[in-house]
């Protein structure tokens, strides 16, 4: 059943993260960038990662697409009219992907993971995931609300009108 | 005690004129400025008297030589390893190095003294002193010097004051050039001079005179270099002693004021090099060396050439210069047919009346009011008659008339060559002694005879006394110079102390040069005859210069010094330094500042402007090139 | 004694930091005090030199040590031999005299001052040091202030490209020179920094040949470059004609001096091999200094360019003697280093003051200032003397000792490099005479008038004392280096081979005959 | 069909990121290009979470809960940099934006 799942899952991620690269209206390229996220967030859970998958939903999902939003509508940005096909963009593109791709399965292939189901399942839930989080990786976590604040303050200087 | 005070007696002479040198140019504040003149004749007169102590005490103790007295000037590694270097200063105290001090100082004081009337009022009073007397000081450096690098440092040392005297009146351009040139050339004679030295260290293993006589006395491997050591050390000789082809700096040296022509160009340091060839004449006469044959023609060739140049110079200076030429020639000559002693003879008797020429001159020239051309002169015999009487007798005693010093001296040259079979060197001897005649006859013909050929020759003003009195003191040695045993003096020392010495009588030495060899004294007094005959022909009351017409061409090279300062201003420094420099300079600007040095920095710019092209604003760009980096880096890490 | 003598001008600099900048006469007089004092102690230091007792090390005095980096090896460690000692006081008085000639600085002075007391500080403790790290490590504290002081203080139109030029080369020389320094520390094996340490080590042990060879030319091209051995020359004329005065003086008098030093200091006693192999080499290059430059510094018609030309082919005579490798040559080499110190100072610092007075330093538009200056024309010409080799003067001396040294290794380069000291030397000193000092004055000359104050004339009689006393009497150096000569180039020479020429009878020649009276 | 291992999650994570990258590179609208980018680090999320959970730790969650934070940070700024951009340029085109080109 999982499995199926997984391959659900996984079939429907690259599926709207292929469309995305493909749609020419950027509002289509959120909206399958939010599919994209949303069945991600399947894949989380089905690997116990539950409240990831929750922030991923609500965070990607909710708020960052939400911005790609109001961006595009802010920008006015049209449908892109010709789609002029980038010939150098498109050869560089494919080929670094492939030398990409290439090396990554090679360097999967060589190598043995961790045997699967021996190994103790933690539940990704909230609990252990703010336990450790909150011991262990306290000094980060603070670190973290200061570059958020500095991204704040970041954004709110960058849009002003009058930028400078 | 008396030998330690007769020892340093030496250094005594020596430093004095150091001395006073220092003193005037330090003390300028204290009042020696003005005192310049009194320290400055103080000191040589000082030295004189020290020199005339020493010979004196030499002579008649009957010593060879004093013991020396050397300190080490420099030292480097421990004595008798390889690799050990010792320089030593030391006097060299014998009969040569004493005859010729007594020149240096005795012909010297007198200049002094006449200096002291001819630069009255100059700026530059107290540094001509402070010159004269460094001068005074190198020169004796050289007489007394116990060793090669000992010699070389003073003949530095001359050098250099002479640079400085020709150049007194600096701001004249002329002046300023001529003791440039008069530097340069006497470096390049030094340059073979210092090779010449290292040459005779590396192989004999000392610097010093008399270790090396002592391992020059045996056969030993110096022969097969002996030749060009020589010639090396002769270079040295060339350019001090103006032989050709480094003859050119003399005849301009003489923008120098006039009493430093008398004192450095004519009398003491000219004949340095002949002193040196004979101080080192072990060194030249090694058995195997063809060295004097060279340089005795050397010798001979140069007295000919500025001889037949003089025969045409118009300015009174020049004329003596090249007389000079010609005299410093005809010593070498004599050094090169194996006679130190003749050489040695006739430098002496010519210190004297060359001196005595000079001051002449200059008393000359101080009449005309600086005026130097002959042909605007005459008949000054009436209104100079000392200066008349006293250059006429330095004259006389130049051409070698009978009973002059000069008879004795030439004659003992011209018998030298005879006797040691030279017979090309013999007969161009003889040639000079006409051309000499005839030259010197010109000079006084057109100068004292004939009537006053512009306005100042008709209103000369005879110099005061303190010029006056060395012109008088310097004719009695200029014509009894052959009378006082000098030659028997240095004979004795050439031959190593065997000789006789002071065996003949006064009249025995009055008739000497007709008994010892009466070819050469007959020829010589032909000779003369001939010379003395033509210019009185020609120039009894002449009005111009009649020989260009008869001459042609020839008259012209000889007035144009047979283009050898042209030869060597437009050919040959041209076609060696400038054009090395301009060669070297060019490489310098072009091929090292700009091959390699800019072309490193332009390599690095164009791979700049190369790797600029890739940054081409699209940002896809740059992310491919990212992605394609990080592929490369991962393939390295991992995929291996 | 070598601790005060170094620190004192870097205290003082640490003092002058915090004195504000309004206090402009004060930071000159502190500046000058200390450099005043530090040269009296180097004088002191050399006058004690004969009588100190030796160091711990046995081959050093004054020597002291003290650790900085334990686990490199490296450590703080000074003390003269005969070698040195000599550089040591050419160095401290050259500083002083440049701080003198500082006066013509007129804005920001104290940084100026600071980076002079920086560099006094440096050059001293890079003479004295006798640890490889510390010997660059002080030899680049004295070489930065260098670049600035070019750059900021700058003459002439080319300042920023001299600057440029100047960094460039001697940051490149100075890496070369580094990599060659740690080569040296790595393959020594020593594990020590220390010059002491190494010597014995490698006395012992010594490196093997393929090594040698190629750490040798690190040190050779490292160095060259920055003592302008040719070709890398090309920086030194126009860096020292854009240099304020007392940074020239300073640079191309005493700076300039580390990489010889360091050849003879480092090169020769640990790598033997190598400095046998090169010597050829070397002689050969040194000629390119030697009769190249003196060409190239014939057709000069600035004088800072000829003084710079000319600084560059003495450097060609230090390097015959290097290459001749034997204590003569050796010798001849430190005598000159020193000589020409004194010298390239003077001469630097006499051209700052002619182109301050008369507002250019071609020579073409100045003449006859022997007339309006007499004092510093009469300096110029006795330091255009003593740059064309005239005995009396150090330069002399060292140049005859380097041509005895090297006549029986490379004859016919000794006769290119005699022919270019006499001959080519005086034309282009003679005609640098010609033309600033003598014939008629120009207009623009016409109103230079001298300045009376004495401690102008300080500096230059400062200078013009030991090149005279050195000069007249050459053994009060010699008699110091050569014995360290010899421990130097002991590891070159272990035992002394029968020389190919027979050995000078020594029954012949008597030191002193004085004695032996009849 | 073998039971889904971690070799399927980082293939599947691997194909993800290489699509980002090719959209990255490809795309020639901002905004695209960026939303990319957002797919580009959700691919490395995955393979992080997939690792952790079958290592049996949770630091690799940690780590994810770290870059969704950032990436919300991120898009924040960025966003905020396009709309600069645009107002300055009136253009999301990269083409146009060229002013890197030296």
């Amino acid at each position: 059943m999982q499995d199926y799942l997984f391959y659900i899952f996984s079939a429907l991620t690259l599926l709207c993260g292929a469309l995305i690269i493909l749609s020419r209206n950027p509002i289509n390229s959120a909206m399958f960038l939010v599919l994209s996220i949303a069945s991600m967030a399947g894949l989380f859970v089905l690997l116990h990662a539950f409240f990831l998958a929750a922030v991923q939903v609500l965070v990607y999902a909710g708020a960052v697409m939400v911005l790609f939003l109001f961006v595009i509508m802010l920008l006015d940005l049209k449908v892109e009219q010709r789609r002029r096909i980038n010939a150098f963009g498109a050869v560089t593109g494919l080929l670094a992907v492939g030398v990409i791709v290439w090396v990554m399965v090679t360097t999967m292939l060589g190598t043995s993971l961790p045997a699967v189901t021996e190994v103790l399942r933690h539940e990704g839930g909230t609990e252990p995931l703010g336990t450790l989080l909150f011991h262990q990786y306290v000094l980060p976590f603070e670190i973290l609300s200061v570059l958020l604040l500095v991204a704040m303050v970041g954004a709110i200087l960058l849009s002003k009108k009058d930028l400078k | 005690m008396e030998d330690h005070f007769i020892e340093n007696l030496g250094w005594v002479a020596l430093l004095l004129p150091l001395l006073s040198a220092v003193a005037i140019t330090l003390g300028g504040p204290f009042g020696a400025r003005r005192a310049a003149a009194k320290i400055s004749i103080g000191a040589v007169a000082l030295s004189f008297v020290a020199s005339l102590i020493l010979f004196l005490y030499l002579h008649l103790t009957g010593q060879p030589a004093l013991a020396e007295t050397s300190f080490p000037w420099l030292i480097i590694g421990k004595y008798g390893e390889l690799n050990n270097l010792q320089f030593n200063l030391g006097l060299q105290l014998d009969t040569l190095s004493l005859v010729m001090m007594l020149v240096v100082t005795g012909v010297g004081l007198l200049i002094h003294i006449y200096s002291q009337g001819y630069l009255a009022g100059d700026p530059g009073y107290s540094r001509y002193f402070a010159c004269l007397s460094l001068f005074t000081f190198s020169m004796l450096g050289i007489v007394l010097a116990d060793n090669f690098l000992m010699m070389f440092i003073f003949w530095e040392l001359v050098g250099i004051s002479s640079y400085l005297l020709i150049g007194f009146w600096y701001h004249k351009p002329a002046a300023a050039d001529a003791c440039k040139k008069a530097f340069i050339t006497n470096r390049i004679g030094d340059f073979g001079f210092l090779l010449g030295i290292l040459l005779v260290w590396s192989v004999l293993g000392s610097v010093g005179f008399a270790s090396l006589k002592l391992e020059a006395a045996h056969p030993n491997h110096f022969g097969p270099v002996a030749t060009i050591a020589g010639l090396l050390i002769f270079c040295g000789a060339m350019g001090k002693s103006a032989q050709f082809p480094l003859h050119v700096w003399l005849p301009d040296a003489m923008e120098g004021p006039t009493p430093v022509s008398a004192l450095i160009h004519a009398a003491t340091m000219v004949a340095a090099g002949v002193y040196m060839l004979c101080r080192v004449y072990f060194l030249l006469s090694f058995p195997g060396s063809q060295a004097l044959e060279i340089i005795g023609w050397i010798g001979g060739f140069t007295a000919l050439l500025a001889a037949l140049i003089a025969v045409q110079q118009n300015d009174i200076k020049r004329i003596l210069a090249y007389s000079t030429l010609s005299q410093l020639g005809y010593m070498v000559m004599a050094v090169g047919s194996h006679g130190p002693t003749a050489a040695m003879y006739h430098l002496t008797t010519h210190a004297f009346f060359k001196a005595l020429l000079f001051l002449g001159a200059g008393a000359v020239i101080h009449a005309m009011h600086h005026e130097q051309d002959i042909w605007q002169m005459g008949g000054l015999r009436k209104k100079l008659p000392v200066t008349f009487w006293t250059f006429l007798t330095g004259t006389l005693a130049l051409c070698g008339v009978p009973f002059f010093s000069g008879f004795y001296s030439k004659d003992s040259i011209l018998a030298q060559a005879l006797k040691n079979g030279s017979y090309g060197l013999f007969i161009i001897g003889v040639l000079v002694a006409a051309l000499t005649t005839f030259y010197m006859a010109r000079l006084a013909l057109v100068v004292f005879w004939g009537s006053a050929r512009s306005s100042a020759a008709e209103h000369p003003h005879e110099a005061p006394g303190v010029m006056l009195w060395p012109l008088r003191i310097l004719a009695v040695p200029s014509v009894i110079g052959g009378l006082l045993f000098i030659e028997a003096t240095f004979e004795h020392f050439f031959a190593g102390g065997h000789g006789e010495a002071g065996t003949i009588t006064w009249a025995e030495q009055l008739l000497e040069p007709l008994n010892a060899s009466p070819a050469a004294a007959l020829s010589g007094i032909f000779a003369i005859m001939v010379g003395g005959a033509f210019a009185g022909a020609l120039y009894w009351k002449a009005a111009s210069d009649p020989l260009p017409l008869r001459l042609g061409w020839f008259a012209r090279a000889m007035r144009n010094r047979f283009y050898f300062d042209e030869l060597y201003e437009r050919v040959l420094i041209p076609a060696t330094h400038e054009l090395w420099s301009r060669i070297a300079q060019a490489i310098d600007r072009w091929i090292i500042g700009g091959l390699a040095v800019r072309g490193a920095s332009g390599a690095t710019e164009f791979a700049g402007r190369a790797l600029r092209l890739v940054q081409s604003g699209s940002l896809q760009t740059y992310a491919f090139l990212l992605v394609a980096g990080v592929a490369a880096v991962i393939y390295c890490l991992l995929a291996r | 004694m070598l601790t005060y003598l170094i620190f004192l001008p870097l205290l003082t600099a640490v003092i002058l930091c915090f004195v504000p900048r309004n206090y402009a006469f004060l930071m000159r007089l502190a500046s000058l005090a200390a450099t005043g004092v530090t040269m009296l102690l180097a004088l002191a230091v050399f006058l004690r030199f004969d009588s100190a007792p030796l160091g711990p090390s046995s081959a050093y005095k004054f020597e002291q040590q003290l650790n900085w980096i334990r686990s490199l090896g490296i450590s703080y460690h000074v003390g003269v031999d005969g070698v040195n000692v000599g550089l040591v006081l050419m160095g401290a008085i050259v500083a002083f005299a440049a701080t003198c000639c500082a006066w013509e600085i007129r804005n920001r002075e104290k940084e100026f001052y600071i980076l002079l007391l920086i560099m006094t500080g440096g050059i001293l403790c890079a003479f004295a040091s006798l640890d490889l790290f510390l010997f660059y490590f002080a030899h680049e504290l004295a070489l930065v202030p260098t670049f600035i002081m070019i750059g900021v203080w700058g003459r002439g139109v080319d300042k920023n490209l001299a600057t440029f030029q100047i960094t460039l080369y001697l940051s490149i020389g100075a890496l070369v020179a580094l990599a060659g320094l740690i080569a040296l520390y790595l393959r020594a094996g020593a594990q020590s920094f220390d010059l002491v340490t190494l010597t014995q080590y490698a006395a012992v042990h010594p490196m093997a040949v393929r090594d040698q060879n190629f750490i040798f030319p690190l040190l050779l091209v490292g160095f060259g470059i920055l003592i302008s051995l040719w070709p890398f020359h090309t920086w030194a004329p126009l860096g020292y004609g854009s240099a304020p005065t007392p940074t020239a003086m300073l640079h191309a008098g005493v700076l300039k001096k580390f990489g010889l030093y360091g050849l003879i200091r480092i090169a020769l006693p640990l790598l033997p091999h190598a400095a046998q192999a090169w010597a050829g080499t070397i002689a050969w290059l040194c000629l390119g200094n030697i009769v190249y430059c003196g060409f190239v510094a014939m057709r000069q018609r600035d004088l800072n360019w000829l003084i710079g030309y000319s600084s560059v082919a003495h450097m060609g005579f230090i390097f015959l003697g290097i290459a001749s490798l034997n204590i003569i040559g050796v010798t001849g080499a430190v005598l000159v280093m020193i000589a020409h110190g004194f010298l390239a100072a003077l001469t630097f610092g006499l051209a700052g003051y002619l182109q301050h007075t008369t507002g250019t330093s071609d020579m073409d538009k100045m003449g006859g200032l022997l007339r309006r200056l007499p004092f510093l024309g009469g300096a110029l010409l006795l330091a255009l003397f003593a740059g064309c080799g005239l005995p009396g003067f150090a330069n002399f001396a060292g140049e005859v000792t380097v041509f005895f040294g090297a006549w029986k290794q490379f004859p016919l380069i000794t006769v290119l490099a005699v022919w270019a000291a006499l001959v080519i030397g005086a034309v282009y000193m003679l005609r640098a005479i010609r033309s600033l000092l003598h014939g008629p004055v120009p207009e623009r000359c016409a109103q230079t008038v001298e300045d009376s104050w004495p401690l102008r004339k300080l500096p230059y009689v400062l200078l013009l004392v030991p090149l005279l006393v050195f000069g007249v009497y050459p053994r009060l150096l010699t008699d110091k280096i050569w014995p360290g000569a010899e421990t130097v180039l002991a590891s070159v020479h272990p035992s002394e081979q029968p020389s190919p020429m027979p050995a000078v009878t020594p029954k012949s020649t008597p030191i002193h005959r004085a004695e032996a009276k009849p | 069909m073998s039971p889904v291992g971690p070799h399927h999650y980082l293939i599947v994570s691997g194909l993800l990121f290489s699509l980002g990258l090719l959209g990255v590179i490809m795309r020639r609208n901002l905004l695209v290009i960026y939303m990319c980018l957002e797919l580009m680090l959700n691919a490395a999320n995955l393979a992080l979470v997939a690792l952790s959970h079958f290592n049996g730790k949770l630091d690799g969650q940690i780590m994810v809960f770290f870059i969704i934070t950032v990436a919300a940070a991120e898009v924040a700024v960025g966003l905020a940099l396009i709309v600069a951009l645009y107002r300055k340029r009136q253009t999301a085109h990269v083409e146009d934006l060229t002013s890197l080109k030296f």
